[in-house]
């Protein structure tokens, strides 16, 4: 009515403050080349209650999730168009993470690597792999580390479930797994998003440190129009903007200060103090793809099951 | 007739709780509904109020059909058992409501509420709520408020029940001579025979949903109908060999007889001058104070009998021998009740000073 | 000692076991965790907790909730009122059935809530397509799930039988007398209520509605599956948990501050109830009627 | 002879009955029905496989198993309290009730946080169990806190008015025949509390079962220590679109709270049958 | 004396319920606490049960000092207005109650009960819950509950006030001759007067906390100590000016008189035959059938003044003049009560057939 543009991003619940700073700095960005008014509202929260907030008639233009699942359930409703992964750049995925370790100040359980995760004294918090997309990439981290170790898969499947029985809180998402380790003080090791681990560390300077094991796994975020939504809302276009202005530089720098790595490798670059980019990094792909790997792993009765519940 | 009931059934469920009633009243009389609980007292007066609806029959007030008027256009009045007054108006308010309703002027209220409160006794107490009122009060206020609206009946639902022994005689002496004075048409309900005796023009006495007679006190205690009525009315002993008394025969099928105390004499033995032949002799068993008479039990050759003596007479103790003269008793079938007169006595009545 | 004295002595030692227990258990149980909001709330200085309680977040969410809490009064009590006469001055077939349906969002879980609204008017639902028809042929933009109708909706919801269940039992103590006398009188339905009922069931109606009030404010789970929005569908409740999850040091003290807002309103709205229950009590005419 | 037409004295029953019927249908039974009719879109076999699956299965048990021992503790506790409320004068006394319906107005969600936050290890109340060897957060323990916690006010104020309207002569005819105070409670008092303890308990159960915001942060939500609760396991399916799960679960949620109210109301029924007439 | 109360004072607050009481009680006695309500009936039994402690004086009970005996062990049966039978306790549960806390053998309980059940008439209803019984059996649970435990002493708190006025009549006489036939010393509460007349031994008339009188039945009757139990007690018209009617002479101080129906004959014009000289003339003013007699209502020279008449008499009609005898009032001042006889009788008493 009065001549503003709205469009809704719904995202994810690690993207809070990035997307408070970008949205910002998208709204400027169109107000000065457009000189038209943009208004983008926010919305987070567990990816996969989300991506189901929007089949369910959320009216998201755009959605930036933890995982191309996600996304592609969106899609099987028929609300996205097939071939959004190619919409844009680097398979859609302007930023990326990776799992990383969060431990007390000066690491008091001298935790370094995978493998010190399935000491008997240690107690590991992760999220629950079942309830939280975000939970699934710190499964599919160690299990990169066990396929390097291990060659065999009953030792793979071994390593993985004396991780899982040293969890002493498996909390419903990131946050939720966050707030126990850091308000609650439960656990030794938060096995984190890097992103969130070093909002962490800023936060309570002093008290937490970062330690990045050897291998990891390269986390995928993606985004994509809704494109049913922002059909019938006319914002295609504007929407359209919004996730491509996310691939400009200054963006890519946003992303870098809020600990995504950015997905221009020139800028990641830049970010190199902030960011172990030797750590090996495994991606979807060695799993055969999400859909695969959710099957396999993540589905009632698939591995996780099979493991936690008998570990 | 002025309130009419004509083959009136109601169900509640299965449950018959008037069973093809009918009677009428007349203009002006004040009628009980006299009936042990659960009789069908209550529904039968709801029905004319049309608070209840039967499932046949026909209800007439003055003449008119008023199944299918709504009980607000009865011109009704009435007083429920536990008043139902008004608990947050003031004993004013409560009276003033109907007349309110029907948008009489301010001044032309608050004069018949005035009235009313004077009438009944209440001046003083129009500030008054519902619960600083004594229950004899209440009762007045209920009764004030079912009269204001000037309705042609009203309807008592145990308008004393409620109430202290003491309060309640006054009441009634009150209630009837109100009512009289109004000549409005009225019909309460009691299960006290006394309260009825006392009070109504004409009884009504109902039993499991039927109406099992109806006439002055007098006539239903002269001449009960049925033999519901000859043992519900008056303080009644049952004998069962009624015939091995004096003067008394017995009837084919009537197997039971009722004597009431006010049917039986009882002489100190040698004191009675008259009806010796039909008097018998017993023994008493028992004396008991009534407060302004005895009350004395006499054995007659194995039946108990009870009856009254005055105060003022020589004491009888117990185990003394006593004349005992019937004058009469109720006989009754499974259907009828017979009066019997004590044939040992001559046509004359006995003589009294 | 006599034995009454002993008797005595007993009774008191009760008294004072149970006293122990319910003090013990009120202030543990429901002061302890209630002054750690607050204290949680204050952990970073007064001028924090001002500033975070003064975001234009939480001021839209205030108005939401407050939107939502007054619509679900209304509504409430003005169905509390309807079934409160229905159930106690008429009698019906399936009374019984009714008055049981009346509880069921009592026990129902708020997650089934917000299945279950998504299930009628979101997009999977049966009510969508009727929505959209209507929108398309009015070229209306009306929403129910994931926009304010249906956050209010829910509201209604899981705060639906707090005022019937408060004046049902004064209603059925009443009993239907007075309002038979007062329609015998010819006197109509409004007045009846107006004159008669309401001033029955006024302490119970505003207690319901101080009920219904709190429970309102409060409410989370059905909400959050029906509000996704911060800034636009979100209530208190959601601000609160979007604070939360937010994952900084300081916004977790936000939180708290947010929660403060509420805890506030909740203690204020009971000891308001305590205070009208009190002087509903001591007004009450007493006495046998 | 004229057939009786059903007229009623008191006006408005169309009007009320008209206006909660059609509200009744709008908020809580055609949405309801949804859930219903989504769920009965599975056939029983299928149904009766997903509820049977094992998460879903622990998930149950540990939510009513929970919520009954919770119930339990606050129909005790519940019951305690509503005595001295009602029996005894101290200071403070109006006070203390006030907050027993605060857990009917904190946000479950902040309710939650809240407990998780006293009863971890480093908690308030934690730190004290801790020293005993004694977990409460993120165990059963901590589920069961939460749980007495929602339940408490549904059992007082069940209670508590009953207590109040309760005839005094009951405990001296009991007390006259001889009885000590405790015989007397036995067997006198709590048969005249049973309906409204029971009507506590079932409310306090019913709500235990569905309850999530309040023991998600507390349970820790662990399928190995089975410390999942039946909403929390919706949630995990939903947060999958799996809406056969979810429905199927819902459905069977749905069911026990209907049984536990009708339940309820059947003894209330029978009980008043029994009694009110004295 | 079996239960004996001496100096007992008892305040609620500042207000004194019980005011330097003393009486005592013969075993075996069946007496009546009457009076108005508040008068402090319901607080003196409760404090001889021991569920109420007197501020000040002595209970004993067989000789015993009971006061600092709690209520549990004075073996005491207590039967309640409300009865307070249990109501999740079948009848017999709530008659075995008393004995299972005595640890009687579960047989003994059976036989005991099930003696007492048939005793009371309730044989046959073990099994029923208190609802399912009438008012009068539950009055009889009530009853042999209390008696189950073999007290000595039976306290009942107006046993009857919650019972239809038939089947009071009938309970009063049973529990007359239940307490009889145990010979257990007892006390009940009324504010009943018939029915105080009717089943006490001895009746203790209470007022303002204060005990009035105390004696049998008949002393109370015929001779009341105080102006109060003068009004209280039997159907009395009060008269100012009593000096105006023949025989009655003024006492000084004494404004008041008291007259009893049964202190006065109303006969027809001409048809007294002894005492023309003691009679006044009057004029019938009302007629009011009372069931079992008439209640006449008579003007002597602007003095109401109501007697009864017999059923069995011939007919006065209102207007009619008839003889009206006073045999005697009882006048008061503020303090005491007189007897006066009408002066102009004869020595001997009226004679009667
Ligand atoms: N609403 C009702 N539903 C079912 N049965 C009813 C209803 N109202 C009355 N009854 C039954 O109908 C019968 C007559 O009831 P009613 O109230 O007319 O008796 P009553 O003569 O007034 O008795 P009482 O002296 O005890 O007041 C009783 O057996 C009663 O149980
Ligand atoms: N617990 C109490 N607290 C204060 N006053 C009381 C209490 N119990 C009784 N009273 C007062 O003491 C007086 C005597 O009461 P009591 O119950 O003994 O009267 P009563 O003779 O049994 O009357 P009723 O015939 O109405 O039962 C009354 O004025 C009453 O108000
Ligand atoms: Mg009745
Ligand atoms: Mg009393
Ligand atoms: O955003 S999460 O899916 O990791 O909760």
């Amino acid at each position: 009515e009065d001549g503003t543009i709205r469009i809704t991003n719904v995202s994810y619940d690690p993207t809070r403050e990035f997307y408070e700073a970008y949205n910002q700095m998208f709204e400027e960005h169109y107000q000065d080349t457009y000189g038209e008014t943009v208004e983008v509202i926010q919305s987070h929260g567990g990816s996969g209650a989300q991506a189901r907030s929007v089949v369910e008639g959320c009216n998201a233009d755009v959605v930036t999730l933890a995982l191309e699942h996600d996304i592609t359930l969106i899609q099987n409703t028929g609300l996205i168009d097939a071939g959004w992964k190619e919409e844009f750049s680097d398979d859609s995925s302007p930023y990326t993470s990776t799992i990383v370790f969060l431990v007390r100040k000066g690491n008091p359980k001298q935790i370094q690597d995978w493998n010190d995760l399935i000491r008997e004294d240690v107690e590991v918090i992760t999220p629950d792999p079942k309830s939280s997309g975000g939970a699934c990439w710190n499964f599919l981290a160690a299990l990169s580390y066990a396929k390097t170790v291990n060659k065999e898969e009953s030792g793979q499947q071994d390593f993985m479930r004396k991780l899982y029985s040293r969890v002493s809180v498996m909390d419903s998402g990131a946050r939720g797994a966050t707030t126990t380790f850091v308000e609650n003080k439960k656990g030794d090791v938060l096995v984190a998003w890097e992103n969130e681990a070093i909002t962490i560390q800023n936060s309570y300077a002093g008290e937490y440190e970062i330690i990045n094991p050897s291998v990891s796994i390269l986390a995928q975020p993606s985004v994509a129009i809704v494109d049913d939504n922002a059909d019938a809302n006319g914002t295609q276009e504007v929407s359209r903007q919004y996730l491509e202005y996310l691939y400009s530089d200054e963006a890519q720098r946003l992303i870098g200060t809020y600990g995504y790595r950015p997905a221009d490798a020139e800028i990641l670059k830049e970010y190199a103090d902030k960011f172990e980019l030797t750590i090996d990094l495994w991606s979807i792909d060695d799993f055969g793809g999400w859909d695969n790997a959710y099957e396999t792993y993540f589905d009632d009765g698939a591995l996780f099951d099979q493991i936690y519940n008998h570990s | 007739m002025y309130v009419e009931m004509k083959n009136i059934y109601k169900k509640y469920g299965d449950f018959l709780a008037s069973d093809n009633v009918s009677f009428g009243v007349e203009k002006g009389k004040l009628v009980a509904l006299l009936g042990p609980s659960g009789s069908g007292k209550t529904t039968l007066l709801r029905m004319i109020a049309g608070l209840e609806n039967p499932n046949e029959g026909d209800i007439f007030i003055d003449g008119k059909r008023v199944n299918d008027i709504p009980a607000s256009k009865r011109g009704i009045g009435f007083v429920f058992q536990s008043y139902a007054l008004f608990r947050y108006m003031t004993v004013y308010e409560n009276v003033a409501f109907g007349l309110e309703l029907q948008k009489m002027p301010k001044k032309q209220i608050k004069e018949r509420v005035t009235g009313l409160l004077s009438l009944t006794g209440l001046a003083g107490m129009e500030k008054r709520y519902p619960n600083q009122l004594s229950g004899g009060q209440r009762q007045r206020v209920a009764f004030a408020r079912a009269l204001a609206p000037n309705p042609q009946v009203l309807l008592l639902d145990e308008p004393f029940a409620a109430i202290d022994a003491k309060v309640r005689t006054e009441l009634r002496t009150w209630l009837k001579e109100m009512v009289t004075k109004l000549g409005i048409t009225s019909i309460f309900v009691t299960h006290d025979q006394d309260e009825a005796v006392e009070v109504a023009d004409e009884i009504i006495i109902t039993n499991h949903g039927v109406v099992e007679q109806m006439g002055t006190p007098l006539e239903i205690y002269k001449s009960p109908d049925t033999p519901f009525v000859a043992q519900f009315i008056g303080r009644s002993s049952v004998v069962e060999d009624y015939d091995r008394l004096k003067g008394f025969e017995r009837i084919p099928h009537a197997d039971k007889a009722v004597i009431r105390p006010e049917f039986v004499k009882i002489s100190k033995s040698g004191k009675l001058d008259q009806y010796i032949s039909a008097a018998e002799l017993g023994t008493v068993k028992e004396v008991i104070f009534k407060g302004n008479r005895m009350d004395v039990v006499v054995d007659i050759n194995g039946i108990e009998v009870t009856g009254e003596r005055s105060l003022e007479k020589d004491l009888v103790s117990v185990g003394e021998t006593v004349h005992v003269l019937i004058y009469r008793l109720y006989v009754f079938d499974e259907e009828k009740t017979y009066l019997l007169e004590n044939k040992e006595m001559q046509e004359q009545d006995v003589f009294y000073i | 000692m006599s034995e009454n004295e002993k008797l005595e002595r007993s009774r008191r030692r009760t008294k004072i076991i149970l006293i122990t227990i319910t003090v013990l258990f009120i202030v543990l149980m429901l002061v302890v965790p209630l002054l750690s909001v607050i204290v949680n709330s204050l952990r970073e200085g007064f001028t924090f907790y001002i500033e975070s309680i003064s975001t234009e977040y939480v001021r839209h969410s205030l108005l939401v909730t407050l939107l939502a809490t007054g619509i679900a009064v209304v509504v409430n009590t003005i169905f509390g009122i309807c079934a409160a006469w229905l159930l106690t001055k008429f009698s019906f077939r399936g009374k019984q059935i009714l008055a049981t349906l009346i509880d069921i969002p009592f026990s129902i879980s708020p997650v089934i809530v917000g299945l279950a609204y998504l299930m009628t008017f979101g997009r999977l639902g049966w009510f969508y397509p009727v929505l959209r028809a209507f929108n398309q042929h009015f070229g209306t933009d009306v929403r129910i799930a994931f926009a304010i109708p249906g956050v209010v909706l829910a509201t209604v919801f899981v705060t639906f039988p707090f005022v019937s269940r408060e004046i049902i039992p004064v209603l059925n103590v009443q009993g239907k007398d007075e309002e038979e006398a007062a329609a015998l009188m010819g006197a109509k339905g409004f007045t009846i209520f107006r004159k008669i009922t309401f001033p029955h069931m006024k302490w119970g109606l505003i207690y319901g509605i101080i009920l219904c009030t709190a429970r309102a404010l409060g409410e989370f789970g059905a909400v959050n599956a029906l509000s996704k929005t911060r800034g636009e569908t979100f209530t208190l409740p959601l601000e609160i948990d979007a604070l939360y999850m937010s994952g900084t040091k300081t916004s977790i003290t936000a939180a708290f501050a947010v929660s403060s807002i509420l805890v506030i309103l909740a203690i204020i709205l009971l000891i308001a109830r305590n205070i009208i229950e009190h002087r509903g009590k001591e007004k009450e005419p007493k006495g046998t009627r | 002879m004229k057939k009786a037409k059903k007229t009623r004295v008191i006006p408005g029953y169309h009007l009320t009955f008209g206006i909660v019927i059609t509200l009744l249908s709008l908020i809580v039974l055609i949405p309801l029905a949804s859930v219903l009719v989504y769920a009965l879109k599975l056939s029983p076999g299928e149904w009766f496989r997903l509820i049977m699956k094992e998460n879903v299965r622990n998930a149950f048990l540990t939510s009513v198993g929970c919520s009954f021992l919770a119930a339990v503790i606050n129909t005790v506790f519940g019951l305690i309290l509503a005595w001295t409320l009602v029996k005894y004068e101290f200071p403070g006394k109006k006070l203390l009730d006030g907050f027993i319906e605060l857990p009917f107005a904190l946000p479950t969600a902040v309710a939650g946080i809240t407990l998780s936050k006293l009863f971890t290890d480093s908690g308030f109340y934690g730190k004290i169990f801790a020293k005993l060897g004694i977990r409460i957060a993120y165990t059963k323990a901590g589920l069961v806190i939460a749980l007495i916690f929602v339940g408490i006010p549904f059992v007082v104020r069940a209670v508590q008015p009953v207590l109040e309207k309760m005839d005094g002569q009951y405990e001296e005819a009991a007390f006259m025949l001889g009885a000590s105070r405790r015989k007397t409670f036995l067997a006198v008092i709590l048969p005249e509390l049973r309906p409204a303890l029971l009507t506590g308990f079932g409310l306090a159960f019913a709500r235990g079962i569905g309850e999530y915001g309040s023991v998600i942060y507390i349970s820790g939500n662990s399928a190995k220590d089975k410390t999942q609760v039946i909403s929390y396991v919706i949630m995990q399916k939903l947060g999958m679109i799996d809406y056969e799960s979810a429905t199927a679960i819902a459905l069977l949620m749905l069911i026990i709270s209907f049984v536990l109210l009708l339940f309820i109301n059947i003894v209330q029924a029978r009980q008043s049958a029994r009694t009110n007439l004295l």
